[in-house]
């Protein structure tokens, strides 16, 4: 087991960064040990720097953007396009305009799919997504095929269980319109090569969506290095709020879209007879958003910044390492995803013997350690590996290796209730 | 709290679950999921003299989900068909004897709520897990 | 000018109602009056309660909901649920699954329109809508009109711009599949009669969908009572957070529908060739909800309700009476929306002679009263009224008689800077 | 703050503007909205020796963008189309000589887009709103 980046020098200190996060902290029920938050990957917990940005906005100036020209919506309306212009910047986009929020990496996928791939997509059309996707970047893309009918090919997994290159090579000889991908596997946390996979693409003539709702958080991020045509976000899990996210384009391709929702904002022009659209990023923002939530966004993006992300990297990679070490201790133990952990992000997906995954859930939780388990809204990739569930533990930068300690403990005492020696 | 529920009775009926299989032909057979997890219960059941003469379950799923489909399959073996209609999600529950969470009680109730729908048709089954 | 309903009873009192509202009780600048805010039909402000619900959130019970089998996971699946049935209460639904949680009512509208309309309109068809539609309920109609291409047909204005019954009578006679209409004009206030409208509707066959956006928050709304098909209302205009929102839809429609996005928790089985979806309302729910949004949504249910919804009803027909006695007052002031007090809300929108409607909400805002001005997303009607554009006042609980006398003064004072005598 | 838009200035162009009508036919014609507020402004210019040799304004909104595009043609009538070119936000902005918030600066500064998109082309003014 190799770590390819120097651990030694580590600058984050997990335990200090856990007081900033209010629930980390809450009062335990006597005789109940201190939570050990080890679900990161399905939502992060918020530290007080974004809950106070919530509130604040709420107590001194909430108000409807746009269009106001009192005080309040124009504050509002200043908080609102200051929070995308942060974004903007935390991915290093061109401009902000390319910035366009919505709710979730869902919602951000589904535009996406709808605006570019309904004008862009025909019968014959083929494009490639990878087996190791969550269904959002799955489901949007199949039910636009019912529409549509174009074909869809799938990246299958290598016995280490990262993206064939291979096979993905051979499929970009077929010219498909587009590649999406995620940056990293929620499930496995393999962490693919966007870098190499968007240039491949673009030499094939193929634009490039990259689902990043689990590399965002956790290591930096540049859109323009990475040259992709679409990234998809959520803040909920990059310690912003539930309700926030980014759909970052390229600004000649999104200026081409047509809008996907239809409302308030995102005209130029309303008669009975027919609607104008008005320019990005207004175009595919119909309605009142949802200010608050990303202006909290932008807070949760200042607090990675501050903490720093190689940190963050350099953190969950030594846990990563650390657990690695500790885990075979485990009898009946089985893991999934890259064994080389220079290819993976802070996510460990295993099974334990025969006891089912909830099972393994449910007795960490008595031990109130949290994990996920089930299919991790993976589907296909469960059936790549041939399970219907694992149990996962994914690491974030409040995590400590005594968390992992007590994971490692908490799989025994599993085993020992199933009485599986 | 969570570990009170793998008592012994869940982890006997777990490892060793009666009536585990299929019956064909049957007289009623129906399957479903708990989409939330992803549980999965089959139950196929034969009638003679309006008494259930013959059940099997089989699927895959949680300990609890397993266990309360096989407990629940001793339960009704060789009742009336209209006792079984009348069967509460109490009188399992009672009968696992655990103290379930939201999420938890749907993976106990999903056998009762699959036995239901077979017989009965999904809207019968409903009130099961609303 | 006649007040139908008794007023001399009125229960709510304003100005204490005011100091739950954190934002109306900050301290201004030396010499700034206290802020009249006028601008509720836009965005409502929130009251401690609702700034609480969400922050108790996030210190407490935050985790991604469904299919945790953890503690925290548990209870915030719990709190999302329970919202849900808050919500259903709110509105008399008759299951808590009839309300699809949105992000406002655009989205609904657009939910409704793709989900609904693609399953079941063809060319042929036609739909009925009106000309004081918000933008929200027009445009994604006529993006689908686009795509689809049926037909579709407008109440239009009587002379008191209320809704012309007698079009609409022969409207329905053509039978449209679908009618369409606010409850409450945001822009005229206009308050259309939904259980008459949805009685003729029915009777000729179509479905009802009504846009609550600024009903719900002022009067008490009943989905059973009123027999609607769908109905939309955004959070952040009834003292509850930004980014949330319902759809209610009687359960027999819903469960005939195909879903809007995909992704995460709406579906039953994804495979690579395909995907089945879920039961309502999570086939609705594409990816991670704004969980913190709708919790504060659910305050903001039990905050009105606490109030009483008649009790603000009357609240704001009783300042509308007051400012219908005080605004003859002021020279150049032309007033739009139906005479009759019964039928409207409490939105007064008005021209001032040749004053732009921009430069007298600017004068306000110089008073610290807080106005809108512009086309109100309402272009069309704009159009049939003959202006481009008015100034907005609107008024809800926390609103005084003062405020009233400080939109008077205010309005002379914009009379005297343009030399409008 | 507000109310100190309104100097003399503001509201003796908003009353009485210079240059307002239209020019038919014209070298460079352009019209825009803010999208915002719903203001509209048409620029119609005609050119001789490189010079702007005739200018009009048309359209309607509020007192800050018509008497912006008033004072605008002002400006402009018989510069050469060069210096036009070099004309930056802040010089309109000092003629105007009003404190604007962000919103208002949109009403503000439309003629100025108009005009410099009719002449250079949409690119050249997108910088003026950004
Ligand atoms: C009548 C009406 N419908 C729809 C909307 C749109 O609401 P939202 O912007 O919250 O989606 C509004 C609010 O602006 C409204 O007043
Ligand atoms: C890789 C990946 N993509 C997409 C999603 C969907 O994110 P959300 O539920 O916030 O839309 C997730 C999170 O569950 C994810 O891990």
């Amino acid at each position: 087991m190799v770590l390819s980046t120097q651990t030694s020098a580590t600058t984050l200190d997990g335990a200090a960064l856990r007081r900033d996060f209010p629930i980390l902290n809450q009062p335990q029920p006597e005789g109940r040990p201190p939570l050990a938050f080890l679900d990161s990957a399905a939502s992060s917990q918020k530290p007080e720097q974004v809950i106070q940005a919530i509130d604040t906005y709420y107590r001194t100036i909430n108000a409807n953007i746009h269009r106001g020209v009192y005080e309040l919506s124009e504050a509002a309306t200043a908080a609102y396009e200051a929070a995308r212009q942060t974004m903007a910047t935390f991915l290093n986009a061109r401009q902000a305009r390319e910035c366009i929020f919505v709710r979730n990496t869902t919602e951000a996928i589904n535009l996406a799919a709808n605006a570019w791939g309904r004008s862009n997509l025909t019968a014959n059309d083929r494009i490639v997504l990878t087996v190791m996707e969550h269904h959002s970047n799955l489901v949007p893309w199949h039910m636009l095929r019912e529409e549509i009918g174009f074909s869809i090919d799938y990246i299958p997994l290598t016995d280490d269980h990262q993206l064939d290159m291979t096979v993905y090579a051979q499929l970009l000889e077929q010219k498909p319109k587009l590649v999406g991908f995620a940056h990293v596997s929620n499930a496995i946390g393999a962490l693919n090569d966007v870098a190499a996979m968007t240039r491949m693409a673009h030499d094939a003539g193929a634009a490039v969506l990259v689902d990043a709702a689990q590399s965002v958080p956790h290591m930096p991020v540049d859109v323009q290095a990475l040259d992709v045509d679409f990234l998809a976000l959520s803040g909920h899990k990059m310690v912003g709020p539930m309700g926030s996210g980014v759909l970052y384009g390229k600004r000649e391709l999104l200026e081409a879209m047509p809008p996907y929702m239809g409302g308030g904002s995102m005209i130029r022009k309303v008669t009975l007879d027919g609607t104008t659209f008005a320019d990005i990023p207004a175009r595919f923002e119909a309605g009142t958003p949802a200010v608050a939530d990303q202006v909290g966004l932008a807070a949760a993006a200042d607090y990675l910044t501050a903490v720093g992300l190689e940190a963050i990297r350099e953190h969950e990679l030594e846990l990563l390492d650390y657990a690695m070490e500790q885990l075979p201790s485990v009898p009946h133990l089985t893991m999934y995803g890259p064994e080389d952990l220079s290819k993976r992000s802070g996510v460990i997906s295993f099974t334990l013997g025969s006891i089912h995954p909830h099972d393994v859930a449910a007795i960490l939780d008595g031990e109130n350690i949290a994990v996920r388990a089930g299919h991790h809204c993976a589907q296909p990739l469960m059936a790549a590996l041939g399970v219907v569930a694992t149990t996962r533990a994914s690491f974030y930068m409040y995590n400590t290796r005594d968390d992992v300690d007590r994971l490692v403990a908490g799989l025994h005492k599993a085993n020992e209730v199933f009485g599986q020696v | 709290m969570a570990e009170s529920i793998y008592r012994e009775l869940i982890l006997e009926h777990n490892k060793n679950p009666q009536n585990r299989g299929t019956l064909d032909p049957a007289d009623y057979s129906y399957q479903d999921t708990n989409p939330l997890c992803g549980d999965e219960v089959r139950i196929d059941v034969r009638v003679a003299d309006d008494k259930i003469s013959e059940i099997a379950f089989s699927g895959r799923g949680c300990a609890i989900s397993q266990a309360s489909a096989s407990i629940l399959t001793e339960m009704v073996k060789g009742q009336p068909l209209d006792e079984v209609k009348a069967l509460s999600k109490e009188d399992l529950l009672d009968e696992l004897g655990i103290p379930l969470s939201p999420a938890r009680l749907k993976c106990a109730l999903l056998s009762l709520k699959v036995l239901k729908a077979g017989i009965y048709g999904v809207n019968a089954a409903e009130d099961v897990w609303q």
